[in-house]
């Protein structure tokens, strides 16, 4: 019962930050990129701000709610945009490697353990010190860390599936290799990949914040949640409201997003609990 | 006095009155040294019962139990703590299903059995660990207790579940579906050496079984599920010979046998309704060829011949057919 | 703290953490200056005061300078007895040697000739071209040329980068704790410049700004530099802040119009028109950028360094309308599209926010800017690579002790980081370094000031201050411009 | 075993050779160090004598042949941006900060996650289970550095318990370590709990109660000895991930590890020290997840009967 | 006749890590059109490997398949199709046996469509006749298999596998995932269609009764060798190999009087990975002696039909 309603929460919870993603620019009233340096650092309403800022302002004058429904359209982008990148090079991967199986799937597997061994945030700054921060290098960066998973949830399921007596049959029934993988094995492995996606959003959020910690992360003057809060570290005490929006963003969608993910878990493929991300 | 005796036991799926019943109002008796067997098909509710007896069910059936679970006078659902301890192991106690999975992997054969040797206040564990090998026939006792359940084949780790499950020497064990994962050959020699160790031990045994030829050779007594319900219980001959529900007469009809070839088996139609979709009244009524109106009520057990009750309002069309 | 008896000063980065003046950057001074001393000193306005030379002259020319050092000052350690002119003369000779990793390095390579001990106790330096500041420009504090024990160094062979330092500092090393923690403690007896009054200093690494701000209100660090932003926050906790003035200038520089290496010029650049660069200029609202971001701790700038030559020349004021003319003029009515690119360096955390406030400015005259933050190594070796680049830059203009230096890092293609110079200018710099006499000299320097101003060599924002906190168990402290660290210096409070 | 081991070793080697190879090449391409190292001042002779000294004008296979000949006698050249200072070293010396950080923090994960994870398996589906797995959830989506400074400010600058920064005493690892852990800890409760549910509903655990024995040795012995064999399995991962989360958080609270020195040597091009670092910290990975392996051997003993 | 299929000296060995695996071993047969073979023995002896290699899911080690007389390597394309439609397997497992994400027409044209010619609406009307055939409405055909229980998912596989007009269908276990109740119903309609439409079908199974019921002759499987073949009858009768008769006596009759057998099963099943010496059996053979420990018996003619692999009833019995 009280799962019940934490998911439909959850699920709302989700719904509502994708829509204000979808509709930003028709929300927002202040252009996001653009502020008065004279109105930097206002508190929010009822902190002693006016109605013009409801949240306040940055440490440029920009508006937060201009910037947070810009940043959720930024950080979910990444998030889209890199679970698919890595989604379909690590599915491609991992249902390769367990469908041909062999010398090939060893291989893979190890590339796959050394992609986990990879210092990520290194590489990233390695990356971006080669070509500067950019929306494409923090996708690159970051599905550089995250399709290892893809790659071993995908070879595993596969390794399942392709043990059902289903896939037999097909080739029993003189089905090419191609038309199996398409037809009866990605359709089934798909679920869990679904639930490995939902997982990672917050892994992604939480890591683009940490590169833009570093400097490599969603290139200013753009807002993402993460780079807002990194930006706003050295206002924790005189300005608290610059990181603590953004913040409290990322940690609503990233609990909103598990809860979900939990519970599909529980509904597709409860033998998956708590062996993903 | 009945050793055990099963009282209108229902188990629903969690608390609400409404929340479907996996057992429904279920009673059997179980006598001290005869063994009762309960046969059903698959989904019918006998785990469910055999769990709720030593209370393993998970909490949510836990909390939708009510009834009476009698061991010997005392009620077994009111028990906590201490005294279910108590029961669980030192007087009732149960052979598991699935013998690859019943023993824990990361524990050695001689501590999982050690533990239960030591419950019983066995002094030499070594040696009294060895015996319990021996008794149930395992070869080279010392070295297997060594030994990690993996390393074992599935005959000889249901053999160890039974030495863990007799270690304290109980006067009841139930046993579910104890040989379906062992071959035919293997599944024989478990059943000997359990009717072995059954009498050598005075013990009342409950048998969980889908398998009529297992009941037609070990059981004194037998129950038949359906659909949460006990159906019919009786003495095994006379439900053999002599069944009164139409349910049990089809099933026993629908067993094929090495001694001869019929053209057809004469079959049930439709399948056992699942927890959630029993029909009202007698839930076999949609498959049954006798079926009337009137099986839209529920039918009482009756008496049918000394020691033989069936649930059916047709019994003595039954035993006319 | 003060019952412990220990300073604690909270550092962005110890640099290389290395302890002898030539092996690495000037950064390290914060530490080395307890440690090594200098021949020259400053005063508050910059002139040169004695230090372990006790007096100096120059020839004619400018070409020869002698110093008469200071009689029986100590070096730390016993066996290297007082300073005499061969340790000086070593410490000249290392610090221009071709493994050299100093920062001056280069320039003084170039401009000194010879160091020669005509007697124990005078120094004096050949020059290959006048140089009329050698005083302060390179052997002062401001610099790095600390004064070595030279038998100390030469027993220590290579190990000596990595070996306690011997100077004549009122302190000496205790420990020093690889990127954490480096610890220097008073020497015993009275110190013939400085008396100090804390028994021992404790220099920690800590490169995020917040953890810094943190230390110093929880009492953990009495000193620390901090960004302008933390300054009302700290002053609320009873924090001050001691700033040193006008030391550093926060600059945009325009690629591709070092306009006499046509390798490294680009006409076809909007900027490459004088007059688009000065409506760079125009457009910005300097003040608001001053008194928002650097908590009005700076005044705008005339050029790309803080230069007591061009106190009259006067910064380009805000006039948005005269930029939007200017830009009309030269053909952009309606602007262009450029890519600004920025980094943080410590200190001056504080330029990829200014290249933000550039953006909002320009925006509104037209001028639409990309921002691509990076770090400071890339764009630096990219910008130094001797190519035109079509990109603007925001820069830490660099304080030079010696002016004329910093005039011709920026402004002259002899430099290789030059980012603006013309055949006029190249001529006016020729005319400076011929000019022998002192005050002409300033003239010319003003002229040259002048001409950058308005030719607009850069965009040139803020002279600003670099603020440090600094806790109540403090007493007297003040700091008079960057790369002079007194911390030995700094008193106790009751 | 040997087979086992030699195997390991072999890979070992090849995931090294190939990072050093991809480190050598990333980091080249960033461009060179010369820039920095030069005085603001410098001349074009300055420049070339300085690519000269460095050895920045050979080929870059050339280099990259040098630099692994030298690595496998052991040495990694010097530091172009600390002095003179061998590279190896100046990793070495950070490493002891780093790897107790590291473990401090994994036996926070742990200890923590393994308590909160029981914890929400035996109340499944409570409102015990639901706050436990939120309060889990918390740590995984707070960036590290932001959580690290809202602890300074709340527990040292406020509360005045700990101190803020800085390395030496047991109290400098608690924040630390409690930032760096949090964010595994989400990871660690979801698998304990999972594989908790698992356990506890599984038949041997059934067993477990049929003989009797008390529900604490039930839950702790049975139950939990089981569980924790996929938490081995992901302990490589951990690992990995608080040694990325040590650039972070080294950052933040001013620790002497090799996070930082990783960082400090890519903001100044510090070749040498870039790749030992990389390298170094490939080893370490490596090594966990063979430490890893072996432990897994040691507490399943189903693991050690294959080849 | 000639057989539809034949199996020579076929043999199955995998390489695993404890070493050469012989999950098959020299195993012949024949499956005539219209007659039905009974392929019996206990867990792990090799029955799911045959149907593999004569499915082509897996190859021989020794041995080969043929189909009417051909070798299974060297068939053309036309004919390796042929051959799909005419042999078609129903597997144990009824809900591993249909893909959860297809509806049940899309899983009965699949053969048809990578086998035939046939047009879609030829296709769909035959889906819709087979599914009438197993006793299911054409209704059933849009929907997902998840809404069909176990019994009827296993009429659904029936229904794939007649879909393309077999000349023989393999049979692994079909029935013994099933309830008593619903195990008659399948058994009843698997005979009906092969009475039917003259279906030769080869039945793998574990269980004695079973394979009274469904075939004519019967081939008994120990440790990967065929020890015994013969008639059904005879076999669960009056069995010849020591193994065959402790099958037939652990297979109880649902009858409490029914007479217990004299040879009672004994001992461990050994390791496939160390098989006996000589006589696989011998380990629980209560008549082995000597030379059933160093010699493997030769198959060989036996009194009431078929062949047995036994020293002593070579020898004229114990
Ligand atoms: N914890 C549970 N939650 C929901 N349903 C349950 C639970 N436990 C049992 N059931 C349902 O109750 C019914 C009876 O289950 P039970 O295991 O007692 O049957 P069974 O007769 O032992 O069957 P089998 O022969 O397959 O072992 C099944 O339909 C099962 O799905
Ligand atoms: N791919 C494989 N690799 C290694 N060994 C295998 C493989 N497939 C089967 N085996 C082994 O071959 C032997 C025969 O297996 P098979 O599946 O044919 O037995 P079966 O008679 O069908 O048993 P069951 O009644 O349990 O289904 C077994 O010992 C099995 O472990
Ligand atoms: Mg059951
Ligand atoms: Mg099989």
């Amino acid at each position: 019962m009280i799962q019940k309603v934490t998911f439909y929460a959850a699920l709302g919870l989700l719904a509502m930050f994708v829509l204000v993603a979808l509709l930003g620019p028709y929300l927002i009233e202040h252009d996001p990129l653009r502020g008065s340096l004279r109105a930097r650092l206002e508190p929010p309403l009822w902190a002693g701000g006016t109605m013009e800022y409801p949240l306040g302002t940055d440490r440029l004058g920009r508006d937060m709610v201009a910037r947070m429904v810009t940043g959720a359209r930024i950080s979910l982008t990444v998030c889209v945009v890199v679970i698919a990148i890595a989604g379909s090079i690590g599915t491609a991967i991992g249902t390769l490697s367990g469908y041909v199986g062999g010398w090939l799937d060893r291989v893979l597997m190890r590339l796959v353990d050394l992609a986990l061994s990879l210092p990520v945030i290194l590489l990233a700054l390695l990356i971006g010190a080669v070509s500067g921060p950019s929306f494409g290098n923090i996708v690159l960066v970051i599905s550089l860390v995250l399709w290892s998973q893809y790659a071993r949830m995908s070879r595993g399921e596969t390794l399942r599936v392709k043990n059902e007596d289903y896939v037999d049959l097909a080739r029993t029934s003189g089905l090419g290799h191609a038309a199996i993988i398409f037809r009866h094995i990605l359709p089934n492995i798909a679920p869990s990949l679904i639930v490995v996606a939902t997982l990672q959003v917050g892994v992604v959020i939480v890591l683009e914040a940490s590169l833009s910690f570093l400097g490599v992360g969603v290139p200013p003057p753009n807002p993402s949640w993460g780079s807002m809060v990194a930006d706003g570290r050295s206002y924790v005490v005189t300005a608290w409201w610059v990181s603590l929006f953004p913040g409290i963003a990322i940690l609503l969608v990233v609990m909103a997003v598990n809860i979900v993910g939990d519970t599909l878990t529980d509904r597709i493929n409860p033998a998956l609990r708590g062996r993903t991300a | 006095m009945s050793l055990l005796s099963i009282r209108n036991l229902t188990v629903r799926l969690g608390r609400a009155a409404h929340a479907p019943a996996i057992l429904e109002d279920v009673s059997l008796d179980v006598q001290p040294g005869e063994t009762v067997g309960l046969v059903g098909e698959s989904g019918s509710g006998k785990s469910t019962l055999g769990m709720s007896v030593l209370r393993l069910t998970p909490p949510l059936l836990a909390e939708g139990t009510s009834g009476e679970i009698l061991w010997n006078g005392q009620d077994v659902l009111k028990m906590r703590g201490k005294a279910l301890r108590q029961l669980r192991g030192g007087e009732m106690s149960m052979i598991l299903q699935d013998p690859m999975a019943s023993l824990n992997p990361v524990f050695s054969v001689g501590s999982q059995l050690g533990e239960a040797l030591k419950r019983a206040g066995r002094a030499d564990l070594q040696a009294a660990a060895e015996a319990a090998l021996a008794e149930v026939n395992i070869p080279s006792p010392a070295e297997r207790l060594r030994s990690f359940p993996h390393q074992l084949s599935g005959g000889m780790r249901q053999r160890v579940v039974s030495a863990i499950g007799l270690a304290q020497e109980p006067k009841l064990i139930i046993c579910d579906e104890p040989t379906t994962a062992l071959d035919a050959t293997i599944q024989f020699q478990f059943l000997e050496l359990l009717r072995a160790l059954q009498k050598a031990h005075g013990m009342a045994m409950l048998f969980v079984t889908h398998d009529f030829g297992v009941v037609a050779r070990i059981c004194d007594r037998v129950a038949v599920m359906y659909a949460g319900r006990i159906v019919e219980t009786g003495p095994v001959r006379e439900i053999f010979r002599n069944p009164r529900h139409p349910y049990t007469r089809a099933l026993l009809a629908a067993v094929p046998s090495t001694r001869e070839a019929p053209d057809r088996l004469p079959v049930i139609d439709g399948a056992p309704p699942s927890v959630g979709n029993r029909p009202e009244g007698c839930a076999f009524h949609p498959r049954c060829p006798l079926a009337t109106d009137r099986c839209r009520t529920q039918p009482r057990m009756e008496p049918q011949a000394p020691g033989h009750d069936a649930a059916c309002w047709h019994a003595k069309e039954v035993a006319a057919a | 703290t003060a019952q412990d008896d220990t300073l604690v000063i909270a550092l962005p980065t110890f640099s290389e953490q290395t302890m002898t003046p030539w092996s690495g950057s000037g950064q390290r001074k914060t530490y080395l200056d307890l440690v090594y001393e200098y021949l020259v000193y400053l005063d508050g306005d910059g002139n040169a005061e004695p230090g372990l030379a006790e007096s100096w002259e120059l020839n004619e020319d400018g070409t020869q300078w002698t110093f008469n050092l200071r009689e029986g000052v100590p070096f730390s350690d016993e066996s290297c007895g007082t300073v005499t002119a061969a340790d000086v003369q070593y410490s000249i000779e290392r610090i221009i040697a071709e493994d050299s990793r100093a920062g001056p390095a280069s320039t003084m390579r170039r401009i000194i000739e010879s160091v020669e001990t005509p007697d124990d106790m005078t120094v004096v330096i050949n020059l290959s071209a006048p140089d009329f500041l050698l005083d302060t420009g390179y052997m002062g504090e401001a610099q790095q040329t600390g004064i070595v024990c030279r038998s100390y160094v030469e027993g220590l062979g290579e190990d000596a980068d990595t070996a306690p330092p011997v100077g004549t500092g009122a302190y000496v090393l205790e420990t020093s704790v690889e990127g954490s923690e480096i610890t220097l403690t008073r020497r015993e007896g009275d110190h013939w410049r400085v008396s100090p009054e804390w028994p021992s200093i404790s220099f920690r690494a800590v490169p995020e700004e917040a953890t810094r701000v943190a230390m110093l209100l929880a009492g953990e660090a009495d000193i620390a530099p901090v960004s302008f932003d933390s300054i009302p926050g700290l002053e609320e906790a009873d924090i001050s802040i001691v700033s040193a003035e006008q030391t550093w200038s926060p600059v945009i520089r325009l690629g591709g119009i070092v306009q006499t290496d046509p390798a490294r010029h680009n006409p076809d650049l909007p900027w490459a028109d004088v007059r688009v660069r000065q409506a760079m200029n125009y457009a910005i609202d300097k003040q608001t950028i001053i008194d928002e971001l650097f908590a009005g701790q700076g005044t705008v700038a005339n050029g790309d360094t803080p230069v007591q030559a061009w106190a009259d020349v006067p910064p380009y004021p805000y006039d948005p309308d005269r930029a939007r003319e200017l830009l009309a003029e030269a053909g952009y009515p309606d602007g262009f599209d450029m890519v600004l690119r920025t980094f943080a360096t410590t200190p001056g955390a504080e330029l990829p926010l200014m290249a933000e406030a550039a953006a909002l400015y320009w925006a509104d005259v037209g001028i639409n800017v990309t921002i691509e933050p990076g770090d400071w190594p890339s764009i630096r070796s990219e910008w130094t690579s001797g190519e035109a680049w079509n990109y603007a830059m925001t820069h830490r203009g660099f304080p030079f002790a010696n002016p004329e230096n910093g005039v011709e890092a920026g402004f002259s293609d002899r430099s290789i980081f030059a980012s603006f110079t013309s055949a006029e200018l190249e001529e006016l710099l020729a005319g400076l370094a011929s000019e022998t006499d002192r005050d002409a000299r300033r003239e010319r320097l003003t002229e040259i000031g002048q001409y950058i101003r308005d030719e607009a060599g850069a965009v040139f924002m803020v002279l600003a201050n670099e603020p440090y906190g600094v806790g109540p168990d403090v007493g007297d402290w003040s700091i008079d411009t960057a790369y002079v660290y007194n911390f030995d210096q700094a008193g106790r409070a009751e | 075993m040997t087979r086992l081991i030699v195997g390991r070793l072999a890979e070992a080697l090849a995931a090294l050779l190939l990072m050093s190879l991809v480190i050598f090449l990333l980091s080249r391409v960033t461009g060179d160090p010369v820039a920095l190292l030069l005085g603001d001042s410098a001349t074009v002779e300055d420049r070339d004598r300085l690519i000269e000294q460095l050895a920045l004008d050979r080929s870059l296979w050339d280099q990259y042949l040098t630099f692994l000949g030298n690595a496998l006698t052991g040495d990694f050249g010097q530091s172009v941006a600390a002095g003179r200072r061998d590279a190896l070293d100046l990793v070495l010396e950070r490493l002891p900060a780093s790897m107790s950080l590291a473990a401090v923090a994994l036996c926070f994960t742990l200890v923590t996650g393994i308590a909160m994870g029981v914890l929400a398996a035996i109340t499944r589906g409570s409102a015990v289970d639901i706050v436990v797995r939120i309060v889990a959830l918390m740590g995984q989506s707070v960036p590290a550095f932001w959580l690290g400074i809202v602890l300074i400010y709340v527990v040292s600058v406020n509360w005045g318990l700990l101190p803020t920064s800085g390395y030496g005493t047991w109290q400098h690892y608690v924040l630390p370590a409690l930032t760096i852990g949090t964010f595994t800890l989400a990871a660690v409760t979801r698998l304990v709990r999972a594989s908790m549910l698992d356990a506890l509903g599984s038949e041997y655990v059934k067993l477990a109660r049929i003989k009797g024995l008390s529900e604490a040795t039930v839950i702790l012995k049975h139950a939990l000895s089981n569980s924790l064999i996929p938490v081995v399995t992901f302990m490589g991962a951990f690992f990995a991930t608080m040694i990325t989360g040590a650039v972070v958080v080294e950052t933040v609270f001013a620790w002497p590890g090799i996070g930082r020195l990783a960082y400090e040597s890519i903001v100044s091009r510090d070749f040498p020290v870039i790749q030992t670092v990389v390298l170094v910290i490939t080893a370490l990975f490596i090594l966990a997840n063979f430490c890893v392996d072996m432990l897994y051997l040691a507490i399943d003993p189903r693991m050690r009967d294959r080849g | 006749m000639s057989p539809i299929l034949s199996t020579h000296g076929l043999g199955r060995t995998f390489r695993t890590k404890g070493g050469p695996l012989h999950a098959l071993t020299d195993v012949t047969l024949d499956c005539d059109p219209g007659r039905s073979l009974g392929v019996v023995g206990e867990s792990g002896c090799g029955k799911t490997t045959l149907n593999r290699l004569i499915l082509m899911l897996d190859t021989p080690t020794a041995g080969e398949v043929r189909f009417k007389d051909k070798p299974l390597a060297q068939l053309t394309t036309n004919e390796r199709k042929a051959y799909r439609r005419a042999v078609q397997p129903v597997f144990q497992n009824p809900y591993s046996s249909l893909n959860p994400r297809l509806r049940v027409r899309k899983i009965i044209r699949e053969p048809l469509a990578a086998n035939t010619t046939m047009s879609r609406a030829q296709i769909d009307a035959r889906v819709d006749e087979v599914l009438e055939a197993v006793g299911l409405s054409s209704r059933d055909a849009d929907r997902l298999p998840a809404e069909f229980s176990g019994g009827q998912r296993q009429r659904i596989a029936i229904a794939r596998a007649l879909a393309s007009k077999p000349e023989l269908m393999l049979l692994d276990e079909p029935v013994s995932s099933q309830d008593i109740s619903i195990r008659a119903q399948i058994l009843n309609v698997l005979k009906d269609l092969r009475d039917e439409y003259g279906l030769a079908t080869l039945f793998v199974s574990h269980d004695l009764a079973t394979v009274r019921f469904m075939c004519d002759e019967v081939v008994v499987i120990y440790l990967g060798r065929i020890v015994e073949r013969g008639p059904a009858n005879v076999i669960c009768s009056a069995p010849r190999h020591p193994y065959t008769q402790a099958l037939l006596a652990a297979t109880l009759s649902a009858d409490p009087d029914a007479p217990e057998m004299a040879t009672r099963p004994q001992g461990e099943i050994p390791s496939p990975l160390a098989p006996p010496s000589g006589c696989p059996y011998h380990t629980r053979c209560p008549h082995a002696h000597d030379l059933c420990k160093a010699q493997r018996p030769q198959a060989q003619p036996a009194e009431g039909g078929g062949t047995v692999a036994c020293h002593l009833v070579e020898q004229g019995g114990w």
